[in-house]
């Protein structure tokens, strides 16, 4: 990709000519028209004013939903296309299944050939369907030996993000801080690997990512003053092969000589240590409790950190490293490629856990590799993968704690108003803790060039407070009341062109949304809302065209797949819960407005739209 | 006037065991009582914390430090179970309460025993009892100096959202 | 000038670790100077007061016969002149004392150089001080609790807050009070002139243990403070023999952490005072008891003996534990 | 001009003399015996009776409650009282002496002095005058049984938010205190009203506002300022009640509020309070003065004009209490500009005592002893608040037992000494019995060393650095020696307190052979009996002087005119005291009584629960309704001339 932007323009006026002249040619008309515009439109669109993913990180797709994110470059698109904007109204459920679990879905089902995989909430069971069969049945179900006290060290709901399939095995995390593999056909377990203290408040929610024979597993917890880590195991024994901290000297960090930061503010010997106060590092959060992408050719994971612990930011003065901020890592050593840190001294809970889409696309007339990210502090950014700069950051929410970020020093510019004080309540914070955009992972469709963003529009009061470390307990120091944002709507989704760095269309929810979301070959996009409706929108233009109500809201990660009679079917859990949820999941007490760390307050109307459930629902066109 | 005086008197003796138990203040906290024949009847510690608005205030203050908030909120609950509520899945009487925070109960909530003392637990019990107003109601004080956790914030004027859905030949529900 | 202040004090006697009359900070010197002026001025009015009613009184009076009121106001004029004069005079007299007070409060508020300026914030709690030394690189912030060390002629700026009523920082050796005040940050510089060591206690009542709310300040060379800091950074030592294990085992496990902090263990909570350097500090309990084994026995058995209504809960260690505890406390150097 | 008359009215005993007039008006005026009358009684002197003893019993409970902190802090880390009980005594101590003896002794003394000093029969709004009694009476007695139940307040008498707030003082102690403060306020508030009418619009005619004497001046002035400042402290305790009832968030600094609001307010107040109790003292000292020198105070329109302008610099300087908290350092200098300033008109007074006294032919009986001792004591205490008014120096003197010491000496010195002289001077017109001369020279010398062996060591304790408020202190910072004298010198000024409460006790045993005008002083209280009628003056007097008995020495002219069957008062103008209408004077009734029993119901019972206000507006609103029912025409006849 050497093409420089003189050269790129060039290429691109050149075929448009060449089309012309042989459009206006009559032979061209009524012969080569339609091939030869197929032919020059396609790379055109590739080439110079679309993205697309990262090269090798998205293989063609085979109809199976193997990982969370469906490839490594986290595209969550489908190419299958037989659901498609025209027959899309016709969809209708084909089946469903009761997982018996009432706590919030946030998992993906997998689909490995004719079987189809389930994991629910804590206890973290693993139910294998027998696609094959016309009413699917369970294969077999695994259930994990876990310490109950789990649940009470989860900060958001018990939830599972998902297991991931590779090499005939399944590997899944269980909420207790387990990494186990077990046998995708029997469901036999194979290894397990204790990695999370629960005793220090660790849990494990994410899902793993396999590449290179490693499992990738990171550490929940920010709310607990854990060390955040991530770690890699042997996918054949779960052995640890590396074990990456986001707090502390260097060599924890797994800092050495290949690291080259981008930005000098993370340049310098045990950063990790030096940008906190004494100890302070000890239980500084930094968790890995999202998302990882991977990019095959440069052998290359990338993974974002959460927040400082405490909330409470009077009590870590300094920049402390290495937490909300995107890790480029090498996969066999774990040594650190370079880091960014999107909110140094991060001050409302931003933890940077979200998804990162590896595309390749024009920045500034160049293609460059970079990686997308919707970052928790409401700023779109694009990064490049090689070296780690920023390329841009755009507000994609209403943002008025920053100001914006300076692209020169990389550093986010707060408003001085908006920091936290101990003794004062600060009103008014936007976007509220869960960021404009929590977990829940965008959807990217190389046909239309756009990400699609489910997020949402929360603002908060933040009364700061001095946090007390007991092991084992919250260590947040922080009073939070949520409310939606300007406009009065809780959740929208955005379609992002990350090329001309705007949103090509909004779509405002009433709650906010808490599921990610699904691209499809056929141009639909697909999302769930916390009151339970399913829906398909027109990827081009945002339209509705489609949508049905579940029994419970929707918090899982929608996927689609060629069953094994050939036909295309879209798949989601129903289950509220979740952070978001809790007010559901949790029965908790809508009076008390603190309740959830805040969230209560701006969902105190959920218990009366939706219910607790947990269900798989599949969708298809009629026969 | 003399039997005027006795009643007055009588009256005063009164007011003063009232008032008296509601106010008094014991930093050591009450010692387990020597008898335990008569657990029947109830721990007479329950008075002794939870009707004293000193132990109700010690126990305010030992919620918020022993993070007891980071989990149940200020009564509405988030990681942990609500507390605000009627419900209680271990009990609601002092001794329960007490129990559960001393020594735990299997799905998360965790045993505080040895972490705080035995005269602490019956202080956060007192006050995790008047969340769901067990306790006579004028024994606590009305909020604490930190942000109101009775009043909903709703800074941004909250519009309705329409919803912009369009008419749909039926929606599908299972 | 500043040392006459004593002798306006015959009671006095001494400078003692409490005293206005120190004079041992700047602003406490300036508040001596100006403290004479002020002496000097309303003794002097007191005098002229005193030897008027004394001269009243003693004079020889007009024969009682004539009758009460006659020609009153007529009589009145003669002293008209000395009223204007003595009006005159007091208002001469307070004028001087305000542009006093205006100058000398101007020269308190003169604020050093920032880069000379040591950073600590104090945040009061009840009934004791936490200590933060600010610093620009955040791993050097020290925190330490009912001590504070000053290097001799180096202002500090003191960031005053407070997590829950109304206190007041005052060290009278060395300058005056400010108050702490929840939901406000207020600040003040010290200026110590003289090594040494200076108390300072709460001035504004804040609750139960008010009286036992102090603080120890120690003056010292530019060498000794940077000595002390780099002590303070350093981690607890491991602990060396069986008995101070064990007491670290209970320190840093039970009770003990749940308020507690110990740098370099699992101890890391915050709503106590740190006890990393405890044993080095000159007082227990905001300077409630001397530093003596003694004395840590009768706190740590019983907090509520000597300070009652304090946070420190009872925790009714075992003898066995006790000794454990405080074998490992006073590792704590 | 000796007589000036309405039209020919029969009943109107203008022809009607001695015995038979004194009978009738006495039928008319007086309150027979009996628990019901005693109930009942709207009489200003009765009351004003009631209101000094309750005032003095509070003061003695007050001092108990010094003696024994004095005796805790005798010696360093005494463990005689925890520190809970002394902070109760502490704060009850400042707050009984502060609301419940000095500001309504004061008030008290004006109640019966006022209208027998400028010639009338009755207070105005006199059933007012009985509620603002029983409203006080309630509110001291609240506070006491609480004390005494362990529900003593313990935040201060000043009860800084936030720690007389809902969350660092638990239990029900504050919302006491601060019921206690609607209490006083309602009581001091009613008082002030009826004093101010009574004094613009009762005069005797003649008695133009330059004819005044100077303690009603005194009461003018000190009541307007309750009248403005006491609604500040209204607020501020209302905010601070529903802050702890209700949850507001007023003093919250989380969310908004503001811990300075209440000291703002409350020294809006607190400060101009000081001065509502001293200036009353400068009454009492310039009659006593005037009296004892046989000779009335030089440059009257100095001291009116010295008296006025304390009362507005009062609300001038509430901000020199709180120099310490960190507000912008540009407005401090008006501060100690203002409150420097008190030291002129102060200044000027004490120069006009002493001129009187040179000038005068002095006799020094025990009166003018406590008011040399009052000029020596306050002069200190005045001067010490000068250096207080320094921000440098307040900044290290503040909250110190300098600052103890410096109240103490302004307030016993410049209110109390005053108050014991004043007692002593009227002791024969409130009993027409004469105090002791002899034991009245000793409990004066008592008192005066007692004060000073107390009080002086403290300016000492303050500056070796003992913070007020401490319930002990530790041994080595050289307080030992000065708190042991002020323990020695409080039991000698409580001696002194009791030598002269003795005094009081034996002297009222005595016969009355005290006669109308015992000190040959100048001013119309003397010109009625000892103790004065029911009806205070048999014939209303006409002034045409400002020391009218020492110019009519032998009849002193009087008018007619007023009805003897029924209560009749003379309505004057404002400046000028001409005789302008005859206004119906209410008749006894225990409504006031009713009234007051009804809201202190309400009151107590707020503390308790919210509702009370609701459910208790219910017995309030019918028994004011009861009280104000309109009982037949009783419009006000002009006066005829």
């Amino acid at each position: 990709m050497k093409e420089g932007p003189r050269g790129a323009r060039e290429t691109a006026m050149f075929r448009a000519k060449l089309g012309k002249m042989f459009m206006r040619s009559a032979l061209g008309q009524r012969l080569f028209a339609p091939i030869v515009l197929f032919a020059l439109l396609l790379p055109a669109q590739l080439d110079a004013q679309r993205a697309r993913p990262a090269a090798g990180a998205a293989p063609a797709d085979d109809g199976q939903w193997t990982m969370p994110s469906k490839d490594f470059a986290s595209t969550r698109y489908s190419a299958l296309g037989q659901i498609n904007r025209s027959n899309v109204r016709q969809l209708r459920p084909v089946f469903n299944f009761d997982t018996g679990n009432r706590r919030g879905h946030e998992a993906p089902p997998l689909v490995i050939g004719s079987t189809m995989y389930l994991v629910t909430p804590y206890p973290n069971s693993v139910i294998a369907l027998d696609l094959a069969k016309p009413r699917p049945t369970v294969k077999w179900t695994f259930r994990p030996a876990q310490k109950r006290a789990a649940q009470g060290v989860a900060c958001c709901d018990v939830v599972n993000r998902g297991a991931v399939y590779s090499g005939g095995r399944l590997f899944l995390n269980t909420l207790d801080g387990q990494a186990i593999a077990i046998d995708a056909a029997s469901g036999r377990q194979i290894w397990r690997t204790q990695l999370g203290n629960i005793n220090k408040g660790e849990t494990i929610t994410m899902a793993p990512l396999v590449a290179e024979g490693r499992v990738l597993v990171g550490n929940s917890g920010g709310e607990f003053g854990v060390r955040g880590w991530i770690a890699a195991l042997d996918a054949g024994s779960g052995r640890v092969v590396w074990k990456a901290y986001s707090t502390g000297p260097d060599k924890d960090v797994l800092i050495g000589p290949g690291f080259r930061p981008f930005y000098p503010s993370d340049r310098g010997k045990d950063l990790g240590v030096a940008t906190w106060p004494p100890e302070a590092w000890k239980i500084g959060g930094g968790t890995v409790w999202g998302w990882i992408s991977y990019d095959p050719r440069t052998k290359t994971i990338f993974y974002g950190t959460g927040n400082p612990g405490p909330w409470n930011p009077a009590q870590r003065p300094g920049a402390n490293k290495w937490t909300t901020g995107v890790f480029a890592r090498d996969i066999r050593t774990g040594q650190a490629r370079w880091f960014y840190q999107s909110s140094p001294h991060d001050l409302y809970d931003h933890d940077d856990i979200n998804e990162q889409i590896l595309l390749d696309m024009p920045v500034g007339g160049r293609m460059r590799g970079v990686l997308v990210r919707p970052g928790r502090n409401g700023y779109m950014y694009v990064i490049d993968r090689a070296s780690g700069q920023v390329l841009s950051a755009d507000a994609y929410g209403y943002i008025n704690s920053a100001r914006g970020v300076d692209l020169r020093t990389g550093q986010l510019i707060p408003v001085k108003e908006k920091e936290p004080k101990e003794g004062r309540v600060v009103r008014n914070i936007c976007p509220a803790a869960p960021g404009a955009k929590d977990w829940n992972p965008s959807a990217f469709s190389p046909r239309t060039g756009l990400i699609y963003v489910p997020h949402i529009n929360l603002c908060m009061d933040v009364g700061a407070i001095e946090a007390n470390y007991i092991a084992g307990t919250p260590y947040v120091g922080a009073d939070v009341k949520m409310y939606p944002g300007p406009g009065g709507n809780r959740g929208v989704f955005t379609a992002w062109d990350p090329v001309r760095r705007r949103a090509t269309w909004e779509l405002k929810e009433d709650l906010p949304l808490w599921s990610p979301a699904l691209a499809t070959g056929g141009d639909l996009v697909f999302y769930g809302t916390m009151d339970g409706w399913f829906k398909a929108l027109d990827a081009t233009t945002g339209k509705l065209l489609w949508r049905a109500k579940l029994d419970s809201g929707i918090i899982g990660q929608p996927i689609s797949y060629r069953g094994p009679d050939g036909r295309q079917y879209v798949a989601v859990h129903s289950g509220v819960g979740g952070w978001a949820g809790a007010i559901v999941a949790g029965a908790l007490d809508p009076r008390d407005p603190s309740g959830a760390l805040g969230f209560v307050n701006a969902m105190r109307d959920l218990p009366g739209r939706t219910k607790a459930g947990g269900r798989l629902f599949v969708f298809a066109l009629p026969r | 006037m003399s039997s005027r005086f006795r009643v007055s008197l009588i009256l005063l003796a009164a007011l003063a065991s009232a008032g008296c138990e509601r106010e008094q203040r014991d930093p050591r906290g009450k010692p387990l009582p020597e008898d335990q024949s008569n657990v029947a009847k109830g721990d007479p510690r329950d008075n002794a914390y939870e009707n004293v608005s000193y132990q109700l205030a010690q126990g305010q203050r030992l919620y918020g430090w022993m993070n007891c908030t980071g989990c149940h909120a200020h009564g509405g609950g988030g990681m942990g179970p609500p507390l605000m509520d009627e419900e209680w899945r271990y009990g609601g009487r002092m001794e329960d309460v007490v129990a559960t925070i001393l020594n735990g109960r299997p799905n998360g909530m965790p045993a505080f025993k040895g972490r705080i003392t035995e005269q602490q637990a019956w202080q956060l019990a007192a006050y995790v009892r008047s969340l769901s107003a067990q306790p006579r109601q004028d024994v606590l004080g009305s909020r604490p100096d930190k942000m109101s956790t009775t009043e909903p914030a709703t800074i941004s004027e909250r519009e309705k959202v329409v919803d912009e859905t369009p008419a749909l030949p039926r929606d599908e529900k299972d | 000038m500043r040392r006459a202040l004593p002798l306006l004090l015959p009671l006095a006697g001494c400078d003692t670790v409490q005293s206005m009359t120190g004079g041992d900070g700047r602003q406490g010197a300036l508040f001596n100077d100006l403290f004479v002026i002020f002496a000097i001025v309303t003794l002097v009015m007191l005098a002229l007061v005193l030897t008027g009613l004394i001269a009243s009184i003693f004079r020889r009076h007009p024969a009682k016969s004539s009758v009460p009121g006659e020609n009153d106001e007529a009589r009145d004029a003669p002293f008209r002149p000395l009223l204007i004069g003595w009006v005159a005079l007091i208002a001469t007299g307070l004028l001087f004392l305000t542009t006093a007070t205006y100058l000398t409060d101007r020269a308190m508020q003169a604020r050093a150089p920032a880069n000379r300026l040591l950073e600590i914030e104090i945040t009061a709690n009840q009934w004791w001080w936490d200590i933060r030394y600010k610093s620009s690189k955040p791993w050097q912030t020290i925190r330490t609790a009912n001590e504070i060390h000053l290097p001799v002629g180096i202002p500090a700026r003191i960031t005053l807050k407070s997590n829950d009523v109304i206190h007041s920082f005052w060290v009278p050796n060395l300058a005056g009070k400010q108050d702490l005040i929840p939901g406000r940050r207020t600040d003040t510089v010290l200026e110590p002139k003289r090594i040494g060591v200076y108390r300072s206690q709460c001035a504004e009542f804040c609750g139960a243990q008010h009286a036992h709310m102090a603080l120890d300040v120690t003056v010292e060379s530019w060498a000794d403070f940077n000595a002390w800091r780099v002590r303070q950074l350093t981690p607890a030592p491991a602990p060396a023999t069986p008995l101070a294990l064990a007491g670290y085992n209970y320190v840093t496990t039970r009770e003990c952490a749940s308020c507690h902090a110990i740098a370099g263990t699992p101890a890391s909570a915050q709503v106590a005072p740190d006890l990393t350097h405890l044993a080095s500090r000159r007082s227990i309990a905001a300077g409630t008891f001397p530093m003596t084994r003694g004395h840590l026995y009768a706190w740590i058995a019983d907090p509520q003996g000597a300070k009652p209504g304090n946070n420190m809960p009872v925790v009714g260690l075992e003898p066995n534990e006790l000794h454990s505890v405080i074998a490992y406390l006073e590792t704590l150097k | 001009m000796s007589v000036m008359s309405g039209k020919e009215l029969p009943r109107d005993g203008r022809d009607l003399e001695g015995t038979e007039l004194h009978e009738r008006l006495e039928k008319t005026w007086g309150t027979p015996p009996g628990l019901w009358a005693w109930i009942s009684t709207v009489d200003h002197k009765r009351i004003s009776k009631r209101y000094i003893v309750t005032a003095l019993i509070f003061m003695l409970l007050g001092g108990i409650l010094s003696l024994v902190m004095r005796v805790q802090l005798a010696t360093p880390e005494s463990g005689l009282i925890t520190p809970d009980r002394y902070n109760q005594l502490f704060t009850m101590h400042g707050t009984t002496m502060m609301f419940l003896f000095a500001v309504p002794v004061m008030e008290a003394m004006a109640v019966f002095l006022v209208p027998l000093m400028i010639g009338t029969r009755a207070i105005s709004f006199p059933r007012l005058n009985a509620f603002s009694y029983w409203i006080y009476l309630a509110g001291g007695v609240l506070l006491w049984v609480a004390f005494i139940l362990n529900i003593g307040p313990d935040a201060g008498w000043f009860a800084y938010v936030p720690l007389s707030g809902p969350e660092y003082s638990p239990g029900k102690r504050t919302d006491i205190w601060a019921q206690m403060v609607t209490f006083t306020e309602v009581a001091a508030l009613a008082v002030s009203v009826e004093l101010v009418a009574t004094i613009l619009k009762q005069r005797a005619p003649g008695m133009t506002l330059s004819r005044m004497p100077l303690f009603v001046w005194v009461s003018l002035v000190t009541s307007f300022m309750v009248i403005f400042s006491m609604p500040s402290v209204a607020l501020t305790s209302g905010f601070l009640l529903s802050d702890r009832l209700v949850g507001t968030q007023f003093f919250n600094p989380y969310e908004h509020g503001d811990a300075l609001l209440w000291q703002h307010l409350f020294w809006f107040f607190g400060h101009p309070e000081v001065y509502i109790i001293f200036l009353p003292g400068v009454g009492f000292v310039s009659h006593i003065v005037e009296t004892f020198c046989r000779r009335s105070v030089l440059f009257y329109p100095a001291m009116v004009l010295a008296v006025v302008s304390i009362g507005l610099l009062a609300f001038g300087l509430w901000v020199h209490h709180m120099f310490a908290t960190g507000l912008p350092r540009l407005g401090y200098a008006f501060y100690t500009a203002a409150s420097m300033a008190v030291a002129i008109p102060s200044g000027v007074q004490v120069f006009c005592w002493i001129a009187t006294m040179w000038d005068g032919r002095p006799r020094f009986d025990t009166p003018l002893l406590y008011v040399v001792g009052f000029i020596f004591t306050f002069v200190i205490g005045g001067l010490t608040g000068v250096m207080l008014a320094s921000v440098p120096l307040d900044l290290q003197l503040h909250d110190t037992y300098f600052v103890v010491a410096h109240f103490h000496y302004v307030l016993i010195g410049g209110a109390v000494f005053p108050l014991l002289g004043a007692f002593t001077y009227w002791f024969p017109k409130f009993t027409g019995r004469m105090m002791s001369e002899r034991m009245g020279k000793w409990t004066f010398w008592t008192l005066f060393l007692g004060f000073q062996l107390a009080f002086a060591p403290m300016h000492w304790s303050g500056i070796l650095g003992m913070p007020r408020r401490v319930y002990t202190y530790p041994a080595g910072l050289g307080l030992e020696q000065t708190n042991m004298l002020s323990t020695v010198g409080a039991f000698a000024f409580a001696a002194g307190l009791f030598m002269f409460l003795e005094n009081a006790a034996v002297s009222l045993r005595r016969r009355a052979n005290a006669g109308s005008n015992p000190w040959d002083a100048s001013g119309l209280e003397w010109a009625v009996s000892s103790p004065p009628a029911s009806y205070n003056f048999a014939h209303i007097p006409v002034v045409s002087s400002r020391t009218p008995l020492w110019d009519n020495r032998d009849h002193l002219p009087v008018m007619t005119g007023l009805r003897v069957d029924d209560r009749e008062l003379l309505i004057t103008t404002v400046m000028e005291a001409k005789p302008d209408l005859r206004e119906p004077s209410p008749v006894p009734t225990a409504w006031p009584l009713i009234a007051a029993i009804a809201t202190t119901a309400m009151f107590i019972a707020s503390i308790f629960t919210p509702w009370a206000v609701v459910v208790g507006a219910v017995p309030t609103a019918a028994a004011l309704i009861a009280w104000f029912w309109p009982k037949g025409p009783e419009t006000p006849e002009p006066v005829i001339q």
